[in-house]
């Protein structure tokens, strides 16, 4: 259900979509994925949650220690397409403040 | 309405992967019944997910789960119930990002205050039969 | 899984319109916690909003509806049940398009027979203190 | 929540896209529609139902009555944008002998 459907390069970016409900398992995909990329001196990650309209706090956390993860490197994670509620619960929890985000994806890529 | 004919839908839930998602879907439908905004329907939604893997995660027990909506016309009232050890609500820490973040602390521990930011009221009842978690959102008339 | 442990979910619904969607939501949640196929899942959902719909309005009680669904490793078994007036469901006509076109028939009637297409095994159990509609899909393992 | 979004011409056609679930109230917007439009010579619909993944009998047992209308008149309906489901129920029911059925829109316009 809840799955990566692509992952894709673009200028310095890795562009990681996702599908379904950003829960635990989802979560531990996107870290699993970053880490293996921060191995290969890659920092800087979008996050497509067009096709995830709904998360948990399991899943959000999981997207602090990937910002934990990519600060030590001064790397970046950009979060664009966030449905309303992902927006606010972000907002709320203060994660925002740690990732730059966008509305589409052409805005977060030309950053 | 009167209090003895307000409609009210019941859930029982077993402990079961994702199955917080069936109190999402039925809040979804309740709250286009009840003409509620997407926003307020959103939020419902994200609380209900928090509390539910609450009852699943923590009441440390194999029970299901109950969960109840009572419709009325100014307000939608949720009783999320399970049968496990309880907690003390009070002693719940507010969780803080930078010291999260600064100190290596564990990064969970968000589902309660999203409840309680996301609903217009929240109340625990909890002891070592149990926890009900009762939570309300008003529907604004614009 | 013994007959003990089937994990179940079960849902109390007032008759509310539109309310049958909670039970095709709760079955589409369900389906997916049990990787049935998209196009089983669709049966279901589909078979279960008649089943629910005619419980609410053939019943022709204002008492809620209750559906249960009871998951094991190879089916999905659903009840729906009402506190309705009952009826003969042997006696139930099999309807006919071209027969509703000529002869300007009733154009309702197809819920009965929508069921038992879409489902692998329905039985109602009919009498005047109710209905009980069970019916199960099996999971075809390709 | 079910309503018709949309209500356009296009060749001999009436294009009526609907959103949601395509229940009672929903089929009695249509046929409505199709009764005004009757009035002033139009036979031709196209129904679009890319919005609208799923059906109960009474929204489909109306679209036999438009059917109905329709033949008295030598008209047509056609459906597109049918959900798998959806086709399925209409197939079961025998309604789709009595329609033309299209994938998308633009095979629908062209038939
Ligand atoms: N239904 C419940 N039963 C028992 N304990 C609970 C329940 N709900 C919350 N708690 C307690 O409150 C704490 C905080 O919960 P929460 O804010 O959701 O964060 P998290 O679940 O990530 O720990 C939990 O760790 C748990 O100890
Ligand atoms: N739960 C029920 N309680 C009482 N009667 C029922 C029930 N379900 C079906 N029926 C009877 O069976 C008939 C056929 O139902 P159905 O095939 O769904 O078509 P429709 O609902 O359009 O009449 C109904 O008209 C009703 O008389």
């Amino acid at each position: 259900m809840s799955k990566i459907i692509s992952t894709e390069e673009h200028n310095n970016f890795l562009i990681v979509k996702t599908e379904g409900y950003f829960n635990k398992d989802l979560g531990e995909l996107v870290i699993s994925l970053v880490e293996e990329n921060v191995k290969e001196n890659k920092y800087h990650f979008i996050l497509d949650l067009e096709q995830s309209k709904i998360v948990n706090s399991i899943g959000a956390s999981i997207l602090i220690e990937v910002i934990e993860i990519l600060q030590e490197k001064d790397g970046s994670l950009s979060l664009c397409h966030m449905a309303p509620i992902i927006e606010k619960t972000f907002s709320i929890m203060g994660l925002t403040k740690y990732c730059n985000t966008f509305k589409s994806l052409e805005e977060a890529v030309a950053q | 309405m009167s209090k003895e004919t307000k409609p009210s839908v019941e859930l029982r839930i077993p402990i079961l992967k994702d199955m917080e998602l069936v109190a999402t879907n039925t809040a979804d439908v309740i709250a286009k019944y009840m003409e509620l905004s997407d926003e307020a329907s959103g939020e419902i939604s994200m609380a209900l997910i928090e509390a539910t893997i609450n009852a699943f995660e923590h009441s440390e027990s194999q029970k299901d789960i109950f969960i109840n909506f009572t419709i009325s016309d100014d307000e939608l009232t949720i009783k999320v119930i399970d049968k496990g050890k309880g907690f003390d609500s009070e002693g719940i820490q507010i969780p803080d990002i930078d010291s999260k973040l600064k100190k290596q602390e564990r990064k969970r521990g968000w589902g309660v205050m999203l409840i309680k930011e996301l609903m217009d009221s929240v109340d625990y009842e909890s002891g070592n039969d149990g926890t009900t978690l009762t939570m309300t959102k008003k529907k604004k008339n614009e």
